[in-house]
């Protein structure tokens, strides 16, 4: 299952519940104001952290490339992809979910 | 492989339409068929043909027309939904009394039920969803 | 399960799961979620419904909104059965961190035509676990 | 007193235009004087008179039309905010080439610059603003 | 000064971040989804009994109605208003700030 | 305040605070307010724009949206000292919480007319104790 958040970790909860209902060997894309989620040292960074090894995280770049947010300022190990990323991403996984 | 993509936000205000007009464009530029585009709640609003963003900005419902025409997109716009927004065609907008010339569905969406939406879910091997 | 169906040249229904996470009223998203599973459900899939975190409000008892100016849509869910809708996952996490039991939920059932339309209850009340479960079995996942 | 309203998201999606609409109600039954209802975001939304919602739901551009001709209320929507989500009064439907028939700001709106709602922050006593 | 807030504090962290600027003598009101937030026993309540002291707190009644949330129910001292009270709050106060 | 100024038949100018607590191109709040921001500017009026929780984002260094194929506005913020706005309260807490330091913010400055046009920063960094006084002080608060 391929699951994306667009929203801020530190708005709101969609985030956390999303990564409550992965499993192993899920994906988890962060678009739009939910790429904020993806930096490290912050508030909300443990929540990744700590599903890292059973869940594949990605980031949409051109979405961090507008909120300022580098490739070094991100927690170790989340990949960044374009949308040709995300339609390959979509295209492996059977079912997609959003979290709104 | 056989994408859908379902819009819920209408243009400018959040950024859903974007997100689901890069996608579509990726999708077709990595040879895949979009089945159909569908638009719900807010989404409809992206197929309004009066708005007039400015001129140093991006125009959400032209992008969506020119994407359409280009690749015979099927952009489908939510009856029910519109209709609570006041999104109308021709047809609608003769039926509901508002006047000669008040239709403001843009070029190349068309209006119907959310039966096709549903048929998107049953046909694509793929439904992506952009909302809020 | 789609190569299957291509291969019979018949179609096997496709789960579909609707996935509720927001409050009714504030936002229109519940309304009209529940308009796409009503028309969903002529088309002969198998639906089911996923109610967590704030979603569960959709189903809460005593729902008055004269007050407000708006129609309550609450009943209908009740509806849902007559039209072959009955699956409505509850996830108990999220009616524990708002203070709600099963009680505080409207009463929904259907009547099992396989088993002497017995009146049944529709609610199936899941743990998270499970719940991320039913979501991993579905084909199409719609949330709004 | 003097009250103003800001109302930042447009009709049915958000519950925001509902509120503010009880809440002006309520400012004039207590004997207070509305200086002036400004939408902006997608409340400009609101003003647009091709809305058919569905009959047993309620009207909320036509509610507000009727509180306004009833009391004698300015309601004004953002020009800017208007023009990107396709809101346009005959003069502005002009202007772009929209056609003839095509304004769609219901009665009782007018068009106006965010001046107008500065000016509502300058004189009046009270500015609530309801929006998501 | 009078506070609304119209999120569920189960959803978004505005209420949260609404009663960390709270000062006392302050007024904060509950509207929409808000009105979740008055739930007595749950996640986010803590939050509110926290300031009870400090910031008095109302609850738009007809939006409370409308999710099925009685008096009983609901955190103890909170006072339920309609919307003639929720204008002569805004009377009251000087300044009303809106938590969107 | 007010009242004052009816009674010299003069206007007093009023304290008008902005509240950004939203992120930046996720949705158009941000961009709308400034826009109201450059508006208001022209009225005389004792303007300060706060920046809290996500709303730290809008000040950020770095941004390129070419990418998402929408307008980068964040250089906007720095013209807004011309117009006499010149005080942005930047809450500490919401900074560190998201792993910010001042240092990752655009600078912003303005030239002070009542100090020999010296250039100084518009940025005012403050508690969340300290921006709650600043709210306190205001005469009209508009959130968007």
């Amino acid at each position: 299952m391929l699951h994306t958040v667009n929203k801020s970790p530190f708005q709101t909860t969609t985030l956390q519940s999303c990564l409550r209902h992965t499993r192993k060997g899920d994906a988890v894309l962060l678009i739009e104001d939910g790429v904020l989620g993806a930096l490290k040292g912050t508030d909300a960074s443990g929540d990744i952290w700590g599903r890292r090894v059973e869940v594949a995280f990605y980031v949409l770049g051109p979405d961090a490339d507008a909120r300022g947010i580098t490739k070094e300022r991100m927690i170790d190990g989340i990949n960044v992809i374009d949308y040709e990323g995300f339609v390959d991403l979509v295209a492996q996984h059977k079912t997609s979910q959003a979290w709104l | 492989m056989k994408f859908s993509i379902l819009v819920n936000e209408g243009p400018y205000t959040h950024q859903a339409s974007d997100t689901a007009l890069q996608f579509t464009r990726a999708v077709l530029a990595k040879g895949h068929e979009v089945m159909r585009v569908f638009f719900y709640h807010d989404g409809v609003n992206v197929g309004s043909r009066l708005t007039v963003p400015p001129q140093d900005d991006r125009n959400l419902q032209k992008s969506w027309s020119d994407l359409a025409e280009e690749h015979k997109l099927d952009l489908v716009v939510c009856i029910a939904a519109a209709q609570r927004r006041g999104i109308l065609d021709e047809g609608e907008a003769k039926r509901h009394g508002k006047g000669e010339g008040a239709a403001n569905l843009a070029p190349g969406f068309r209006i119907s039920g959310l039966g096709q939406l549903i048929e998107m879910g049953i046909e694509s091997d793929r439904l992506v969803v952009f909302g809020d | 399960m789609s190569e299957a169906a291509k291969g019979t040249g018949k179609k096997v229904p496709k789960k579909f799961l609707y996935v509720n996470r927001k409050a009714p009223y504030g936002t229109i998203y519940a309304l009209e979620a529940l308009e796409v599973v009503l028309i969903g459900a002529a088309f002969d899939q198998d639906v089911s419904l996923a109610f967590l975190d704030d979603g569960v409000f959709q189903l809460a008892n005593g729902q008055d909104t004269k007050g407000i100016g708006m129609k309550k849509f609450a009943n209908t869910y009740r509806a849902l059965g007559d039209y072959g809708v009955t699956k409505f996952y509850v996830e108990k996490e999220s009616l524990q961190s708002r203070g709600l039991t099963l009680g505080d939920l409207q009463e929904i059932t259907y009547e099992d035509e396989n088993d002497d339309f017995k009146e049944k209850p529709s609610i199936i009340l899941v743990s998270r676990a499970e719940l991320s479960e039913v979501m991993a079995q579905q084909d199409v996942v719609l949330s709004f």
